[in-house]
């Protein structure tokens, strides 16, 4: 169990013009799976880089358990990466690759077998060992690679996108796959992805990362009910965001009074709420006319561009509840007050 | 037109051309150097020609002196060249010299770097005469003998100097298509920097180092102008050798030319094929 | 590896490199330059007056390894280029035999099969002449040509040709505006190697050519050992120089990843 | 643009090879008239094998030699430079073996000694022309060492066009008093180890020097002239190694090599790694100081009991295309005028091969007014102590008892 900190990390690559990482701090807790998401090229690999030792940092710190990390090499630091290309070694068979790390560390030939054996049934490969590489699916060369890096007991597990180009049946198993090995290990875990919903099952905690800065970390749910800002908000999927004013647990805006969940403080504000949380007709509280703009219907659910007084807002219906909405038609939307999110960082 | 008679159409020139001139040539010789030529009156095969040269002392001393230059070499500039790759993929002050110093050097004929290494080293060379400006020696004969030397120091210096480049650039390229990432992924795993290397990147750029090695191999063991002008008076390379049985007035002497050209030819082919089949299993995963 | 020690092994890496030439340049403006003097003592345009004059034989021999050369690269591009696209797209049974023949000339040295070779070009009455160096060189070029040109194909998707053919275009109209464009900057690759390969060639010069086609490598090897050391030096510098020229006209394309594109290049 | 009209013309003259010349039937030309001979000559071309090493004789050539034959017979003189006369002749036994007899490569070559013997023995030399060049007169046949080439005799296969003796070369500056005959230098090199050298034989001046030590073995040449005799040989041969192997450790590198060629050993002796040169025709000494390689301080001299003195001579290969071409290049290279312009020191500095009397008489003043170089022994001197030249076949056995006694 280990628990990493990471303390104003900053590095710029050379030539280029802008830091990739800068000023980022971050604390992973230990024995738990976290996850950093952010769009691609926001900078996550090169933060696992950081931390596996890959890189060195122009400034900041990196400490495992409150010790500093960065005088130690990469092959001392117990902190391993696994790359989202895997990057099995092709010159050498699944057991060799399995086995590698323990033989660069020098253990004794049987023991080595004995773990790769182990490994490979755990990822549910057994008998696989003299195959090479080149010839798994990619399923399979996933599942080899975490058991590559599983092998050497790391204190800490960095994944770069797991789940990245695997379809999506395969992509069910191999999050609960990880998930039930960190379980059994107990290794504190960062994956890096770059899709919200992955980041949800498989994180305890979420660290979303916009612009090379941490915008928001916690449980998963805060960051979609909850979002610290606007852009967070959009991140998630969810782009309503209605100007006003909040006063005595009301809020103003020009969809008229809504009530709030709870007791705000005073003062302009920008008022959210999820599409999906929207409702058609009464319901949990504050119900609002509005104008149909589109529908669209999504298999799953049915898509909604509501207007009123300059405000749009994007609802997500059951197809059933939404039969016989129409374009160009008048609705009343219900805003349950429970849903209802006032951002943090006020008016846009 | 049927695939195969169109892929057969594309390749036939070049299969006249070398099957002409390359298997051709090597065929005349083997005529020669048993002396069956019925066209200019040759009708009585036989293997006196081999005799002669395999039982010539001088032979053996020039196909180990061949040996040796080829195998110093290959092993000296393959190290060097895997280095100079690695060195070349970091970023360094002066890297954009020494790439456009590989790309040059590429082009400069061996004659030309030959000529640049007998002034450098031989006993009244730079290197020499600084030796005396600095009063580490007072005349030529204290320098150490390295062209015309029996341990073939310029040559091996020569096929060095201009080989380096040659199996760099080719390992540089594979190394680039390789990336970092395996050795990083090794170095994460728990690999030293040497183990990553030793275990990951030398396995990975095995194909390139293989096929450039084994060529700067045959090369340096069937030339003949460097060790015709950087060679000691005796014994010579094995090129020098058939070429001077070749020039020999006495035409009694050619069909050994012809001999020792097969020999070169089947000795470079055994050993590429046995250099390439060790390292593989030395090296390879 | 530290940076300060990779700077260092570059610059010993460096001068390593350079070293071998410097001598012969200082040697073409030489005079009396011998032991123990580290510098020339006299400098003088002697030697370069001497290659550049009409009747050294320097010039004439200039234009004959161009001309050579070019002969040299054109045949072998126009011979290559069909064979490394059968090579680098098709499959077809006695593939690994066909590229063993073509690879064979890299692996054997020349001398093997220069003898031969000359023997049979006398009674053709080829030998001393450029036709029969120009022959001779295409053993080694020849390989490598295909091996680029099939290298190129294999990267090529012949659905450009067929997305041409149905537009309407003829197989040649094809070929000249899809085909011959996308394996151009592979064309010129080869050809350079080409050019560079029978630049450098002595012993199948020298054997063919019989004295009498008397390109630079074989007028410089003559000067070398006549201790001709100034107007060697000049000579050398010649030679160097289209290498150089290639260099700086191609340096954009032969920077980073495609400078050692083929992998196969000639030591 | 210039240049790549010539760059085509080029490629295009070459392309075509040697083409088969007209006048390859040379008894059709003896006894021709010589202006017949020029006019089947002319708007021709002549291809002259020769040495290439040296940018004077080079430029003697081709700026002179073919300077004249272009403007005075519209010849055009293909000088082809060789690194050693072996490599002609063995172009023409190739193609004398491949049955090319009309319209071979090599139309004249610079050649002397074994590689006279090689073509004469092979039947590949054209002979019997010299009575139809005019200039013959001027060579003096009765001199039996223009008449026999190495002890074969010359029979009308080549022209003489330059004489020759052995000389020695040392640097005043550096050493006082050289050894004056053999056996003192046999005993300088023991005084001073690693200062002496020689081209390992079959250099054409490493063997002579290895038999001026095999004269001295023999106790003096007179024995040896005349054929070959085995049992003579055995009887001196192993003095002369003995002599030699006793010298190797205190030669350069202390005999473990020895230089592949008389210009390896220049190079030595320029760069003070030995204290002598020498070769065959002194006059190199002369360019060899004219060109720098040298410094200006060189001197030479023949040892006091004889060096040896031979001809070199040009010949018309049987197969030449050219024949008619080649006569008139001959006849010029033995013309008063063109001898005279070699025997400069600046151009060449060589000995005429022609007969000095029987030039005219202002032309023999302008040869006695020549300047001597003071690096170049005069031939007056040297002539004092002339010693014989072997017959071919003493030298090829010398060579080789060198190569296996000495030399390995």
């Amino acid at each position: 169990m280990t628990d990493v900190t990471l303390k104003d990390l900053t590095l710029r690559y050379p030539g280029a013009e802008a830091a990739a990482v800068a000023d980022l701090s971050l604390r992973i807790a230990s024995g738990q799976i976290t996850a950093l998401l952010g769009p691609s090229g926001g900078g996550k690999t090169t933060i696992l880089k950081l931390i596996a030792g890959l890189l060195r940092p122009d400034a900041g710190d990196i400490a495992f358990d409150g010790q500093s990390v960065l005088p130690l090499a990469p092959e001392a630091r117990g902190a391993v990466m696994v790359f989202q290309s895997q990057l099995l070694f092709p010159t050498m068979s699944v057991a060799d690759n399995v086995g590698f790390g323990l033989r660069m560390r020098g253990r004794p030939k049987p023991e080595i077998d004995r773990r790769v054996t182990e490994m490979l049934d755990l990822v549910q490969l057994p008998g696989f060992g003299p195959r090479r590489p080149a010839e798994l699916s990619g399923g399979q060369q996933s599942r080899v690679a975490l058991a590559r890096a599983l092998v050497t007991e790391p204190r800490v597990l960095l994944l770069d996108e797991p789940l990245a180009g695997l379809d999506a049946h395969l992509r069910e198993e191999m999050r609960d796959l990880i998930a039930a090995l960190q379980r059994s290990t107990g290794v504190t875990t960062l994956v890096v992805t770059h899709d919200q919903e992955d980041a949800a099952a498989l994180g305890q905690a979420v660290a979303l990362m916009l612009d090379g800065k941490i915008v928001q970390h916690g449980p998963p749910e805060a960051l979609y009910g909850e979002p610290a800002t606007a852009a967070v908000a959009r991140f998630f999927g969810n782009p309503n965001a209605v100007p006003g004013r909040a006063a005595g647990g009301v809020f103003h805006s020009p969809l008229g009074p809504l009530d709030l969940p709870r007791d705000w403080p005073d003062g302009p504000g920008l008022l959210t709420i999820r599409p999906e949380a929207i409702t058609l007709g009464q319901g949990g509280g504050n119900t609002v006319e509005m104008e149909v703009a589109t529908t669209a219907y999504l298999g799953t659910h049915t898509r909604l561009t509501l207007h009123r007084d300059g405000v749009t807002l994007i609802a997500h219906l059951p197809p059933d509840a939404a039969r016989g909405v129409e374009k160009g038609g008048r609705v009343t939307v219900g805003l349950p007050s429970r849903a209802l999110w006032l951002l943090p960082d006020g008016p846009a | 037109m049927p695939g195969g008679a169109r892929t057969f159409l594309l390749l036939a020139p070049a299969l006249v051309v070398i099957g002409v001139l390359f298997l051709g040539g090597l065929g005349v010789a083997v005529l020669r150097s048993v002396g069956y030529m019925p066209l200019i009156g040759l009708t009585d095969p036989s293997l006196d020609a081999y005799a002669a040269l395999l039982s010539n002392r001088d032979f053996y001393r020039s196909l180990a002196l061949s040996l040796h230059i080829s195998i110093t070499s290959t092993l000296i500039a393959s190290v060097i060249a895997v280095g100079a790759a690695l060195l070349l993929r970091r970023g360094f002050a002066g890297r954009g010299i020494v790439s456009f110093l590989f790309q040059l050097n590429l082009t400069v004929p061996h004659l030309v770097g030959a000529i640049g290494i007998l002034y450098l080293f031989s006993q009244s060379g730079s290197f020499a005469r600084l030796g005396y400006q600095v009063g580490l020696i007072d005349q030529p004969g204290q320098f150490p003998a390295l062209v015309y030397d029996p341990f073939a120091v310029g040559i091996i210096l020569q096929y060095v100097w201009k080989e380096v480049p040659f199996i760099g650039l080719v390992v540089l390229a594979q190394m680039q298509g390789i990336g970092a990432d395996y050795e990083a992924a090794a170095r994460s795993l728990g690999a030293r920097p040497w183990q990553a290397f030793r275990h990951v990147l030398l396995p990975l750029i095995l194909p390139g180092l293989l096929a450039s090695s084994a060529i700067v191999f045959a090369f340096t063991f069937g030339a003949y102008e460097i060790p015709a002008l950087l060679g000691q008076s005796h014994p010579q390379a094995l090129p020098v050798l058939a070429y001077r049985l070749f020039t020999d007035v006495d035409l009694a002497a050619r069909p050994q030319a012809m001999a020792a050209s097969i020999l070169i030819a089947a000795i470079s082919g055994v050993m590429v094929w046995a250099y390439v089949a060790l390292t593989r299993r030395r090296v390879g995963g | 590896m530290g940076r300060a020690l990779r700077t260092t092994l570059g610059t010993v890496l460096i001068l390593w490199l350079v070293l071998p030439l410097i001598p012969l340049g200082l040697w073409s403006f030489a005079r009396g330059w011998r032991w123990p003097d580290l510098l020339p003592p006299v400098w003088t345009l002697d030697a370069w007056a001497y290659a550049l004059s009409q009747t050294g034989g320097v010039l004439q021999s200039l234009w004959t390894t161009i001309a050579i050369a070019l002969a040299a690269t054109a045949l072998s591009l126009l011979i290559g280029i069909p064979a490394g696209r059968a090579l680098g797209l098709h499959r077809f049974r006695g593939k690994a035999l066909v590229e063993l023949l073509i690879l064979a000339p890299v692996i054997v040295p020349g001398i093997a099969v220069v003898f031969g070779v000359q023997t049979v070009f006398v009674s053709l009455g080829l030998t001393q002449s450029a036709m029969g160096v120009i022959l001779a060189h295409l053993i080694p070029v020849l390989p490598y040509t295909i091996l680029v040109m099939a290298a190129v194909f294999s990267g090529f998707d012949t659905a450009q040709e067929d997305q041409a053919r149905s537009l309407g275009a003829s197989p040649a109209q094809a070929f000249r505006h899809v085909t011959l464009p996308a394996i151009a900057p592979g064309i010129l690759v080869a050809g350079l190697f080409a050019f560079l390969v029978s630049w450098s060639q002595y012993i199948l010069t020298l054997v063919i050519g019989g004295g009498r086609v008397e390109t630079l490598p074989l007028l410089l090897f003559g000067f070398v050992t006549s201790g001709r050391n100034d107007i060697a030096g000049a000579i050398a510098m010649i030679n160097i120089l289209p290498g150089l020229l290639i260099l700086f006209v191609t340096a954009r394309r032969l920077t980073g990843r495609s400078a050692a594109l083929p992998g196969i290049l000639r030591p | 643009m210039a240049k790549s009209i010539r760059l085509a013309a080029a490629l295009g003259l070459m392309l075509t090879g040697p083409v088969a010349g007209d006048t390859a039937d040379g008894d059709a030309l003896i006894g021709q008239d010589w202006d017949t001979i020029i006019e089947m000559a002319r708007g021709g071309e002549v291809n002259w094998f020769l040495w290439g090493g040296s940018d004077t004789i080079n430029q003697y050539v081709s700026e002179y030699l073919g300077g004249i034959l272009e403007d005075e017979y519209g010849i055009t003189l293909n000088r082809v430079g060789l690194s050693d006369t072996v490599e002609a002749v063995n172009i023409v036994l190739g193609e004398a073996e491949a049955g090319v007899t009309e319209d071979g490569s090599v139309d004249l070559i610079w050649i002397n000694g074994e590689n006279f013997r090689t073509m004469v023995q092979a039947d590949l030399a054209w002979c019997g022309y010299p009575g139809t060049l005019p200039n013959n007169d001027l060579i003096d046949w009765d001199n039996p060492s223009i008449a026999t080439d190495f002890g074969v005799p010359v029979d009308g296969c080549e022209m003489p066009w330059n004489r020759a003796q052995f000389a020695i070369a040392y640097d005043s500056a550096r050493t006082e008093m050289p050894p004056r005959t053999i056996a003192e230098l046999i005993d300088w090199v023991d005084a001073n180890p690693g200062q002496f050298t020689y081209p390992a034989p079959p250099d054409f001046n490493g063997s002579v020097f290895v038999r001026h030590v095999f004269y001295h073995a023999a106790g003096g040449v007179d024995a040896l002239l005349g054929p070959f005799d085995q049992a003579l040989y055995d009887e001196v041969a192993p003095r002369a190694w003995e002599i030699l192997n006793a010298m190797e450790p205190h030669l350069w590198r202390e005999g473990q090599t020895y230089p592949t060629s008389i210009t390896q050993l220049d190079q030595l002796f320029a760069n003070s790694e030995v204290a002598f040169s020498f070769n065959y025709d002194p006059s190199q000494f002369g360019l060899a100081v004219e060109s720098g390689l040298w410094p200006e301080t060189v001197r030479s001299y023949g040892f006091a009991d004889g060096t040896i003195g031979n001809t070199n001579y040009t010949l018309i290969p049987f197969n030449s295309p050219n024949k008619a071409a080649a006569l008139v290049l001959q006849n010029l290279l033995i013309s008063a005028e063109a001898q005279l312009e070699k025997a400069r020191p600046e151009v060449w500095g060589t000995v005429p091969a022609i007969d000095l009397g029987a030039v005219p008489d202002e032309i023999r003043a302008e040869f006695d007014a020549l300047p001597s170089h003071p690096s170049v022994v005069a031939p007056e001197v040297l002539a004092e102590a002339a010693l014989p030249e072997l017959q071919a076949e003493w030298i090829a056995a010398i060579e080789q008892g060198w190569i296996e006694n000495v030399g390995r």
